[in-house]
């Protein structure tokens, strides 16, 4: 049987068929104060009133704000993993695990740029792939 | 608003009790409470009972309050169960004191009570890690406080160093506490040696999983004075908040600063007049933050604090006699109000082997929990006063 | 204490929606109720929320009530979860009332949710039925309500035509409310022909699972008046009460009695004063004994109300106008707000074609719920007025 | 491998060797009021004080109090099921499951002599027999 590639969770990001195009994260934006957020929130929270938000796709491009080398795992998940913070271009702060580099403290700094990748995050219990976003250093 | 004081403290000691279910341990809780205010059963005319997670592992499915409050011989009156996440024995506290600060009832009971070894570790790892939306992705909170405290230290001057020094502080008075789950001082250097969990945290920083209950009475002053078998402790503030919204590069105020200023202004009370503290260690270093964010300490002085021991049970300050999270052990919703106890029973000068020094008149507890939009999702601080 | 009105009240549609989550639906009932009221997200200055059973059934596994109003833009404020089993919509508004009435808020918003289709059937039914800590022993709820109105029935003179009489009203009602899960009016002989669940209660009588959420915006009563865009209902009483000891061979008051004779006293109302009705049939029996339970009749009169027809839309004091729970569907937290809407809006002569037409001035929300010592295990009354 | 018979919760009654003895239920008893609880319950209801239960066993005699034949069950349990209450002989009321006669209408009567037997409840998911007290019209 083959294994299938499932999203952790729908409507986060759209993946781009092999070899063509940009994958994306699906993010809002405020029409009234430009503020943006990922993943969507329905209310801008800095104008708190309704119907402010509409949506936006990010290019997944940004900067390393923060990391952390995690010797601990939920079950299913790798250990170690590498926990961190994204500046997105053009986007908020968003929390992501990082991959495509070892697991160790030199092999990240701060403020380098990375992007982002869809790729398998674990199997589920029936052998299938769960596959989310995550960053790993640009042009790695 | 009436003036509110608390009468009577109980907790179960925290731990690993593979054969008591939440109603025996909520019961205890209870009866201690109720004993030590010299009231009974009857007398109670509402309660608010917290827990987070009972109903995913054990075998209470709702009205959790009243399953518990039965078994100890109270029914028939308005049980309000709530939920706040870690902060959910403060949440408590905080509607058993508006209840009677109203004047809608005379004396009220505040109750946390929660029951996380269900003879299935993988089970209560994975429901505790479930706290938040993000566990799906992988994200771990140990990752998140170890992710801030990297930034933290670069801001405030704060070490590695300072953070084992604090858990060895509080590994210590948690040795001097009968309650505590773990009853064993530790040098710095085994804090600093044990097991890497997200650089800087390391194992012995940590807080781990507890089963345990603690309760308060709280009535109006002026009954109080009348009825308590000890000195009443005024609550000269209790204010709870929920997160707020992180606009990357914009100022965002600490959850914590923003209920403790809150509580400050309520009592009339500043940080400088706090001089017994309890807070929410769930990683020891975030006590360091803790005396900051609380405005104890100046920015940048963190680190002092602990090297000129001024939070030791012998300080100026001392912060979580009871050995904190990390030593006493942290069943959610019944820590808040362990912390309760910890601060009245310090400020009545019953606490011990682990007695603070200073005779306290006013104490403080900081109680903060569960994860959205980048924040905490609760935090409350309980300003004490006798 | 100060009074406290009710200004907005939002509900979403009660049903199976299997592609919204409790953010979605909690954020359309407090939007609909701040526009209801003219008030803003930032005008909230604490939030009570309601959920049974969200940690067993959905991906939130607490503080539910922050991840709910962030959705909705509302942060930064106290929140404070409640559960309380299907009382836990009423136990949402009293938490709000206290706030308002003692002074601690101005405004203050109560919100009750629920999720009960989770994609997995026979899950919502074990979690439904878990509600109760003999549900192992094979303990079903419909067999209690079976057993208790079978002896009723002997004592009240009732009959299962009368059952089935209230259940056809409230079937019409429903028929009625672009809200109610159900909107399909039905005969008395279909309802009496339909499958036999427990002696006497067939299919059609009792109430079934639903996603739901229903909020309601409170102030003071001085506020309400300058700023509230429709006319404000005031609350008279907020009572809640849990059960008692049911002791064999001794009266046993009902809990429903127990909690409207507070809530009349409170109130200074009484049965004979309430013209608008809202109570908790997740049998529709129940219905009847409610009539002798809250003294809107004298005993032995309940199946006379119904053969009279008093309790239609029309009648003299309209009882479940919505449709009551079997008609609108019993997302178990959302249930208690969505009763306080309906009389809301009866009372504001805002309920369309269900509209009762004898102007009440005076309305009357019953909800009861859970099961701990052969009781419920909490049950709240409230009254309103205008 | 054989089933097991294990009881549906521990601590609520003592099943008989076969052909010695007597099953019991155990449940307390007030020491000040003489009230009785069946499960225990560790504070009198109507002294409402501490310290005044004491454990007593009930032999599982009583009364028909009321009965509802349910055309419904939870998931593993029979359909129909007789679920009733029992006045306890020297102890309180109490539900149950009832055994040992058909399901119908006519084979109860309010107020008939009634008496207890351990017997399964159900399977649980290992196949083993889950036990617990039920009643039965008695000398059936
Ligand atoms: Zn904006
Ligand atoms: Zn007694």
């Amino acid at each position: 049987m083959d294994k299938k590639r499932i999203p952790v969770q729908e409507g986060l990001f759209i993946e781009a068929d092999p070899g063509t195009g940009k994958s994306y994260l699906i993010g809002n934006k405020c029409k009234k104060c430009g503020l943006t957020a990922f993943p969507k929130t329905p209310v801008c929270p800095r104008c708190q009133i309704q119907d402010t938000m509409e949506e936006t796709k990010f290019e997944g491009k940004g900067t390393l704000d923060s990391y952390s080398i995690v010797q601990a795992a939920l079950p299913g998940f790798q250990q170690p993993s590498i926990q961190a913070y994204i500046n997105l271009d053009n986007g908020p702060k968003m929390w992501s695990l990082v991959t495509g580099c070892e697991p160790t403290e030199g092999s990240l700094k701060l403020g380098m740029k990375m992007e982002m990748v869809i790729d398998k995050i674990r199997d589920d219990e029936e052998g299938n792939e769960l596959i989310s976003y995550q960053f790993k250093p640009a042009g790695k | 608003m009436r003036d509110v004081s608390i009468i009577g403290v109980g907790m179960t000691r925290f731990g690993k009790f593979e054969d008591r279910d939440m109603k025996d341990l909520g019961r205890e809780a209870v009866w201690t409470a109720l004993n030590d205010a010299g009231v009974g059963i009857k007398d109670i005319q509402v309660a608010y009972v917290a827990n987070a997670v009972g109903q995913q592992l054990t075998e209470l499915k709702g009205t959790i309050g009243q399953h518990v409050l039965t078994s100890a011989g109270i029914f028939g009156i308005p049980v309000i169960n709530v939920e706040n996440a870690c902060t959910g024995g403060s949440t408590s506290l905080r509607g058993a004191y508006l209840e009677v600060a109203s004047g809608n009832a005379d004396v009220a009971l505040a109750v946390g009570v929660e029951k996380l070894f269900c003879g299935d570790s993988a089970k209560s790892a994975q429901t505790m890690a479930a706290g938040t939306i993000y566990a799906k992705f992988g994200f771990m909170f140990v990752a998140l406080y170890a992710l801030q405290l990297k930034k933290w230290m670069a801001a405030s001057g704060a070490t590695k160093l300072h953070f084992a020094k604090v858990a060895a502080k509080n590994k210590y008075n948690g040795s001097l506490n009968p309650y505590a789950q773990f009853q064993k001082a530790m040098t710095v250097e085994q804090i600093l040696e044990s097991r890497v969990v997200a650089e800087p945290l390391t194992q012995f920083m940590c807080s781990t999983m507890a089963d345990g209950a603690a309760a308060a009475i709280v009535c109006s002053s002026d009954i109080a004075k009348k009825i308590s078998q000890k000195y009443p402790i005024q609550i000269a503030a209790c204010e709870l908040v929920s997160g707020t919204y992180n606009i990357p590069g914009e100022e965002h105020e600490e959850i914590t600063t923003r209920a403790a200023l809150k509580a400050y202004e309520k009592a009339g009370i500043g940080p400088e007049d706090v001089q017994v503290v309890e807070v929410h260690d769930a990683m020891s270093p975030a006590e360091l933050r803790m005396y900051e964010e609380l405005h104890l300490c100046k920015p940048g002085e963190a680190g002092m604090m602990i090297d000129e021991g001024h939070t030791t049970l012998t300080g100026r300050i001392p912060v979580n006699p009871s050995g904190g999270l990390a030593a006493k052990g942290h069943p959610i919703s019944a820590t808040g109000l362990a912390q309760v106890y910890e601060v009245v029973t310090q400020m009545r000068g019953e606490a011990g082997k682990r007695q603070v020094t200073n005779n306290p008149k006013v104490g403080l507890v900081e109680n903060a929990g569960g994860w959205t939009m980048d924040d905490n999702a609760a935090c409350a601080v309980t300003i004490l006063k006798k």
